[in-house]
């Protein structure tokens, strides 16, 4: 409790405008005219489009909605209502940034792009938190070329080292 | 010119009073005075923008009805070295200036696609009398 | 939530009056009404950090005894670019808010390892009213 | 110590009024009290310049006759980590503090030569009695 | 015009601290008097040196000029005068690079030193705008060396490579 006394009582809040203790509006509402006797309901009006209030309140506004990042791959999960905020995600293709790596939950975040496995076999896909995972073998009729897997059938006989005559070779002669 | 922001002036934590307006993407003086004027925007940068801009400007700006050039009051304007991929920073700017009744003030910036304008905390504009 | 600042209220350059009062991490309004809020936070990476934080943020929040959830007033955030070792910069966020009495103010951090606070004119925090 | 700023009092939108006056590179205080003080500089590096400063750095400095050292009363202090050639970026600084009649307000600099002092929307310095 | 009708029939400005309607001193001055009598010229007098008005104006002061930044080798155009700001350009050597790309005007720019085209043929000289365009092929007596091209005196017999026999063949003997 703060250092001064609370002067209202349990499940009532302290309105300065009125100078009196009145009962909460409920989520979703804000106290647009504050109660005219103590301990009571004031006059709750519904948070304006925009505007959210996720508790009990005695504010005499809603807050406002943030906005999802549509220009930055961002995309919207939930519409913002009366009682919650906007909940926005990443676009498919792309996963969550976090920016701040402290803070629980991944609410600041920038969207990347999922990075493709081309050529590779995915171990994991990417989701909405995580980048895919590339496996490190090769999809079926592509060939190991250093860290990278070469199409075979793009592979001429010329370049077809030893990886590649392993892999493709049985397509070769088909070819 | 450079753009133009508009803004919020109702909901939120976004208010006017003591008969300071807002009208068509500016601040209308209602009484001459010196008035503290101050503004911040976030700029971030899209991820996979191609054009990397070289940098980023923020410029406070007066216009009077009866002069047609509009004169700059503060401007902040910085270098992006960010390589990365996403980048964000802010830049505030703040100061006192001699206002006359029927001033507006804007803000300008360099690209209205850099600016985030997804939460009210993070880009915000206002003035009061001293 | 991110992790909140402590200050100094009294020694130095620091004081409370017109019973604008300090307490557990907290500048508590007395008085209803509209305050210019500021702070700067001076960030700084130590030399060897392994952990290399890829941005700062700073935030003002509000936290008031009848509502369970703060309100962010204010919040500086950027990326960081340093790759060298030591880096240093500071983040200043100010503005015009409306409080009630009450109301309290606190400055959050992204990381508080990463913040000076070995000098009292490199990170700083008030209010006052209008 | 580090070099002093110079600042027009006159021309343009600078001006002093309530005998706050500037002399000498200070902005002399005529009334003790409670001021809100605050400076921008915009820094820039040379395109050519081989010395490449690591760090950029502005404080407000507080000089009282009866006192033989300054008392840092602001800094903004940043490390640079542009690489390309021409680079640029202010920083703010703005706080209350408690002032006494004849107090000299000045802003240092680490390096004169990084100064932009060509636009005055550009680097400005001021302060107001609350 | 604003919401607010305005209260000055046209040619004219409201001054607030005469409460009247006065006429616009010309450009290059400020009104130092406001005018006496509603929709009357009020005293005029010139810009202080080191400031400027562009237009007609009722304003109490003119503006400041602007500076060129000499130590980022600009040099300066135009001098301010009392009509107009300060025009700033490059040091020859120097071309301009525009801060903001989005404003038609670079006015807002810094000079960097135009590149030289060692050994090359320049294709396009550089210009206050634009860097020098500098040719793929060499200058005479200079061969190529990879996208370099150095000078046939420097070239000895044993680094004389074919492009270097080619073009400075003939040299060589005289040497």
């Amino acid at each position: 409790r703060h250092a001064v006394p609370s002067r209202c009582p349990a499940g009532t809040n302290w309105v300065e405008t009125a100078r009196r203790c009145c009962l909460p509006c409920p989520a979703g509402t804000f106290l647009s005219e504050p109660c005219t006797i103590p301990e009571s309901l004031g006059a709750c009006s519904p948070c304006p489009s925009g505007t959210f209030r996720t508790q009990p309140n005695t504010f005499s506004e809603c807050g406002a909605c943030s906005e999802c990042d549509l220009d930055a791959s961002q995309s919207v999960l939930k519409n913002c209502s009366a009682t919650s905020n906007i909940e926005c995600g990443c676009e498919p293709g792309h996963f969550r940034v976090c920016n701040n790596l402290h803070s629980r939950t991944c609410s600041d975040f920038s969207c990347r792009k999922c990075q493709l496995c081309t050529g590779h076999l995915i171990q994991r896909p990417c989701s909405e938190m995580q980048d895919t995972v590339c496996d490190s073998s090769c999809k079926p009729d592509f060939y190991r070329d250093g860290d990278k897997c070469r199409p075979c059938h793009k592979s001429t006989q010329d370049i077809c080292g030893k990886e590649c005559q392993q892999v493709c070779g049985s397509n070769n002669d088909q070819g | 010119h450079l753009p133009i922001l508009q803004w919020e002036d109702k909901r939120g934590l976004a208010f006017t009073k003591n008969n300071l307006s807002y009208s068509s993407s500016a601040l209308v003086i209602p009484v001459s005075g010196d008035y503290y004027v101050y503004a911040q925007v976030t700029f971030r940068g899209p991820v996979e923008s191609s054009h990397r801009p070289s940098s980023v400007t923020e410029i406070i700006t007066k216009v009077t009805d009866s002069y047609p050039e509009p004169t700059q009051l503060l401007t902040g304007t910085k270098t992006l070295s960010e390589n990365g991929n996403g980048w964000f920073q802010p830049i505030y700017l703040g100061a006192v200036v001699s206002l006359e009744v029927g001033d507006k003030l804007m803000v300008n910036v360099s690209d209205i696609k850099l600016v985030d304008y997804t939460k009210e905390h993070k880009t915000f504009f206002g003035a009061f009398l001293l």
